[in-house]
């Protein structure tokens, strides 16, 4: 079978005099259900991968496919949540998180309906109609979360959904999606700062190396599911923690 | 609630109370007051002859002296003004739309569109007259020509400073070019026309009096060259009052529109994120 | 309204639009009386007057967007010379009608004495060309008038403000305005009066075009038939011509029409002559004054450019 | 490096090499060819009367013919548009800061600044000339009366639509009104002041050779009235054409120095971040 | 001495139909060089308390004051960093970096050779010209810390400072939060939703409630200064910790 995200040889250069070098050599997969995490320092060029496998950045070389469809030359194939949520200031917070399901082509109805539910999970309950000014950043948050979901792709990009998010929501926001995961087994690539939460959440982690950006390790993540507190505070993840953290302190410096 | 922010303050919808309506606009209506006086008194003072600049109360006497053959020409006038300006924005909005998605049309449409806006009236009067007649398809056209490049150009450039975060949101969901469109290009590009929009309402009825010239049956251009060939000083200013009037009355009417389409642009106002 | 009655004159109307040259004034008597009294419609004519025809009656006319208009014989003569096909085909007023108007102030008492004054006008080179004449004329050195353009001014004011002396008016209006409506002490230089300078020329003129009076010459002559009643009527019953006039554009300053009405009633024609008619002299002298002043290329066919023969 | 955005891309600038500039303006050159060529086609197979449309050939006769006294009448109809659509612009941002500053001078200036809009030509000038006599003033202050509006109205929207974050912010580090106008304000309202500039541009000649009808010894509002009374329809078309030029090189102006003075809204132009 | 920050009885509801009860009965104090965190659910109402000692947001009712000037008739009294960090576009990084000290009267070649310095420390040399837009979000919000450190005020509100930040970059830039306050002993209030973070960097930490929020609980930060991962690994801390979370979870449900 062929995997759901392949990335080969990827470099990207932004233009400017000089050009900077956001990410080189970039190699990795991620099978079809699988769940990947992408750590790495500030400016590393997590996002500018990201981007590339949503189809916003054409990269300067290399070659990268989602779902069998050639990212640098197709948009859309999956599902993305850029950094920092960005919602429309036009939209109420339901129509925002319906959004991408419309454009999709599915049925207002449905979107709307399925998304109703998910605000009352998601501690969004009452606030369905106001605007994202007066949200808070983590309402935001949450409500990209969730417009992310609702598209109908059998991959999702996360680009530090959780950043705003205090610990007891993150937990809960964890649950749900390690959930929903289960149930839907949709491919995930997730980028986050926090390598709990990595570990938590993925199957295997990669550790993006400073600016250019290239992937120096790769941890597999072996502990059984649901992965709550138990787990959490358990030796072997704490000792895991450890090393990926040195992992990235070393990439990092 | 906000303490600091005045600008946004300013812009909340004066909604409800007449105490508020009355505290928003008796300012305005006080100095209107305090300049016909002023005026008044001038040309009692300087004994200014009437020719030159009429007092007030002459514009008034000539406004009752007249006011049989007034509603025909203002109806007249506004019907211009409302048919032109109302295709002239459509065509403003449309042709925009079409100018920011493909860069070719822009780079050869934007010079003939400002090259329309150059053209003399006495040029266009003959040409107008044997395409379109002495209807009021003429006028129509000119209001039409005036009042859809404003609109064109703001939109277009409001168009053209979308937030490149919201478009590439929008791509990244697959959407089609019309999506973007109907989802964030022209949702951010609001502002933009109806600025472009207000322009174009002050000039509308601007447009149909000077249309008129060419050549018309009835309306307030009409009424003002006939009362100046008449050296009636008075009544062309009644004439130029009435057609302040309806300029102002659809530049409230864009405003108070302009407040209904975007509600978002009010809302969050207890607080400045 | 105007215009339209509904049936029950039996016989289908021809519909004309006739073109004024500026804002309905006492110069279009004749039309408004005749359209009032129904005249237009027992010749079987349904006319719809417009104005004020800042756009090029000329063009229009002669594109027959409208059938017949009111022009002057200084443009139907360039205008022929640039191909624009009108014909005039009736001369509303007998004479020149012009002056040049100044404050008593200024002692300008003949044409001779516009020398060392300023004129105020709108830039064309008519005006210069028949100022000229005038003061060469009268003795006066023509190169010592000054000139400014000054468009649409309200000269009155201009020339109480001494940003220039003098201007060009029409007696009928202007003139009577500032005379007996003002009673504003100025002194005029009559261009009929000083016709061994300068040539006489019909201002207020009807036109209409060569294709009309080739397709449907009927038409040009019940038109007119009805139209020299109109101002035949005007002649004798000034007084309700104002009236007339009035009701059609109640904008106007009464009185001031009313004073025209009066002057005018007695100008249209000299007595005993029919109204309308025009001379072949009058045309060649102005059309070689226009062709020496350089305001024409080439000389036109002066007899192509009116006709009489329409005349009742 | 974009893939999918099309309208960022098309406003990169079109910096460099000759092959970019061409694709940049071939298109509309070709058109213009075009449109010629088939205007002049129109005229001789129809047979259009010069006095109606004359022919471009005509047209260029017409050029060489007069093209002794066309610059004058160029120099000055330019000199006219640039002086009152500099004042006129100064004036629009100067009113726009102050409307927007102070909540009361919005409501009592807005209104008269849209009746100065719809004060028709046949009133004003002959007051101008009394005012201002007949040298360039009065033509000066036409074109600011022109120009001034079309950026009020952009720049007081822009001003009034700017961030709320960014006003916060700047009001939250104490800063005076003068330096969240220098700071937040005026740099937010920059598209908005262009998009109204770029209007104010399209508008500056042709209020110069508005104004020339006023009274004037040279211009091309002259040029081509003189010609129009001469029936003279293909000198009437040169004065057009050049009004037009005159007006596209405006145009052109704004929009390099629109591009010169927001440098960072081109900036970041390899991603959508 | 007066506490640097003083809040009684504090309470905000933003208007709407239904109005929303942001903040209630918020009482509390920080003492002058005091180092206090703030944590608390997401939508609880952090950041309108923030913004009210910032002057942004004029109550409902109660009192609030810092540095002895009441809040709610004073503005810019603080120095503040907004949520999400909040850079000018038209502005240059390093431009950005000085518009607090700029605004506040410092001469500008003072205020850029600091800047600059610190652009190094903080691992942004070379994008001292870059446009925000050419910025990675991290490195936006450290541009927004540099600017709100650089604005001389005795008193600092920072919300979020560190949402966007990878562990590495967070623990140096925790590193220089110590230094600078260890040096310079201001008065800092911090938002955030990282317990750990709270702990390492804070005197005393307050526990919000959820919606209306209000202050549920107060922990004191008892580790010797500095504190570095030997601290972080301890024993005690990982119990404070553990019960820090407990209240928070409390409060938050
Ligand atoms: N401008 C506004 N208008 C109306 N309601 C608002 C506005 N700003 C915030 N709110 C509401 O006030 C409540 C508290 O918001 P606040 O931003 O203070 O939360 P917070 O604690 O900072 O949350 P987060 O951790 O997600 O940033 C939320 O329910 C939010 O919906
Ligand atoms: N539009 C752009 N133009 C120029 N340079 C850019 C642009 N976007 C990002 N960069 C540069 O590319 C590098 C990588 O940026 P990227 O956003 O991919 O980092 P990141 O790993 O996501 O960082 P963070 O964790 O802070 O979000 C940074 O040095 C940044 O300055
Ligand atoms: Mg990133
Ligand atoms: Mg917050």
């Amino acid at each position: 079978m062929e995997p759901a995200i392949e990335v080969e040889n990827l470099a990207h250069a932004y233009p400017g005099k000089p050009p900077v070098q956001a990410v080189m050599d970039v190699n990795m997969v991620a099978a079809e259900g699988e769940f990947v995490s992408l750590v790495g320092s500030s400016g590393c060029g997590k996002s500018t991968l990201l981007k590339v496998l949503a189809g916003l950045i054409r990269p300067t070389s290399g070659h990268a496919s989602v779902d069998g469809q050639d990212a640098t030359q197709s948009i859309g194939v999956a599902a993305y949540m850029p950094q920092g949520g960005v919602l429309l200031p036009w939209l109420r917070a339901l129509a925002n998180a319906t959004l991408g399901a419309t454009i999709a082509g599915v049925g207002r109805k449905e979107a709307t309906s399925h998304a109703r539910e998910l605000f009352e999970r998601f501690g969004l309950g009452g606030f369905e109609s106001a605007w994202p000014s007066e949200l808070s950043g983590g309402m935001q948050q949450r409500v990209a979360l969730l417009r992310t979901f609702l598209t109908p792709r059998s991959t999702i990009l996360l680009d530090e959904p959780f950043g705003a998010l205090d610990a007891i929501t993150r937990r809960e926001m964890h649950a749900w999606l390690q959930d929903v995961w289960a149930n839907e087994r949709r491919t995930v690539l997730f980028v986050t700062h926090d390598v709990e939460e990595a570990l938590t959440l993925s199957d295997r982690v990669y550790v993006m190396s400073k600016r250019p950006g290239t992937l120096v390790a790769e941890f597999r993540s072996p502990f059984p599911r649901p992965r709550g507190r138990e787990i959490q505070t358990s030796p072997e993840f704490a000792t895991l923690k450890g090393q990926l953290l040195d992992a990235l302190e070393a990439a990092s410096s | 609630m906000t303490v600091a922010i005045d600008l946004p303050r300013a812009r909340l919808p004066g909604a409800g109370s007449a105490g508020r309506f009355l505290a928003n606009y008796l300012p305005a209506t006080l100095l209107l007051v305090a300049l016909v006086g002023f005026w008044e008194a001038w040309v009692q003072v300087r004994n200014t002859p009437s020719y030159v600049l009429p007092a007030p109360s002459l514009v008034w006497e000539a406004f009752l002296r007249t006011r049989g053959t007034l509603p025909g020409h203002t109806l007249t006038t506004l019907n211009e003004s409302l048919l032109g300006l109302g295709i002239g924005a459509l065509a403003g909005v449309a042709l925009a739309s079409l100018m920011t998605s493909v860069a070719i049309v822009r780079r050869v449409l934007y010079p003939l569109m400002i090259v329309s806006q150059t053209i003399p009236m006495i040029v266009l009067a003959p040409l107008l007259t044997i395409w379109f007649g002495f209807g009021i398809e003429p006028k129509v056209v000119v209001v039409l020509l005036v009042t859809f490049f404003p609109v064109l150009v703001s939109t277009t450039e409001a168009l053209l400073g979308a937030d490149r975060n919201l478009i590439a949101l929008l791509q990244s969901m697959g959407a089609t070019r019309l999506q973007t469109l109907r989802y964030v290009l022209l949702p951010s590009a609001l502002p933009g026309f109806f600025a472009g929009l207000r322009i174009a309402a002050a000039y509308a009825v601007t447009g149909a009096v000077i249309a008129e010239l060419m050549g018309a049956q009835s309306g307030l251009g009409l009424y003002i060259t006939r009362s100046n060939s008449a050296f009636r000083t008075d009544q062309v200013f009644v004439g130029i009052v009435l057609v302040a009037l309806l300029s102002l009355a659809l530049f409230a009417a864009v405003h108070i529109i302009n407040r209904l389409a975007t509600p978002w642009a009010f809302a969050g106002k207890g607080d400045n994120s | 309204s105007c215009g339209d009655d509904d049936g029950d004159g039996g016989d289908k109307l021809t519909p004309v639009t006739f073109m004024l040259d500026w804002v309905p004034n006492t110069n279009h008597n004749g039309v408004y009386i005749a359209k009032a009294k129904g005249w237009y419609e027992e010749a079987g004519l349904d006319v719809n007057i417009v104005e004020p025809g800042e756009g090029g009656v000329e063009q229009v006319v002669g594109n027959q967007t409208a059938q017949f208009g009111i022009s002057a014989q200084e443009y139907v003569i360039p205008a022929r010379a640039a191909g624009v096909p009108v014909v005039s085909i009736a001369a509303v007023i007998q004479h020149n009608t012009s002056s040049l108007m100044s404050l008593a102030e200024d002692g300008i008492e003949g044409p001779g004495d516009l020398a060392g004054h300023t004129y105020g006008g709108f830039g064309g080179p008519l005006e210069r060309a028949l100022i000229d004449a005038l003061t060469e004329c009268g003795g006066g050195d023509a190169s010592q008038v000054q000139y400014v353009e000054v468009g649409q001014a309200e000269f009155l004011e201009g020339m109480a403000r001494n940003q220039y002396d003098f201007v060009w008016i029409f007696d009928g209006w202007d003139g009577v305005r500032a005379t007996e409506l003002v009673g504003a002490d100025v002194n005029f230089v009559r261009f009929i009066d000083n016709v061994d300078c300068i040539p006489d020329w019909y201002t207020p003129l009807i036109i209409t075009s060569e294709g009309l009076i080739k397709d449907d010459p009927e038409t040009v002559r019940a038109f007119l038939a009805a139209t020299t009643r109109g101002y035949e009527y005007a002649m004798e019953n000034p007084d309700e011509a104002a009236t007339i006039l009035l009701d059609a554009a109640p904008e106007l300053d009464a009185e001031l029409v009313r004073l025209s009405a009066e002057y005018l009633s007695t100008r249209y024609v000299e007595p005993g002559r029919q109204w309308g008619l025009q001379d072949e002299a009058i045309w060649t002298r102005f059309e070689q004054f226009l062709f020496d002043a350089g305001l024409i290329d080439e000389q036109i066919d002066v007899d192509a450019a009116y006709s009489n023969a329409y005349l009742p």
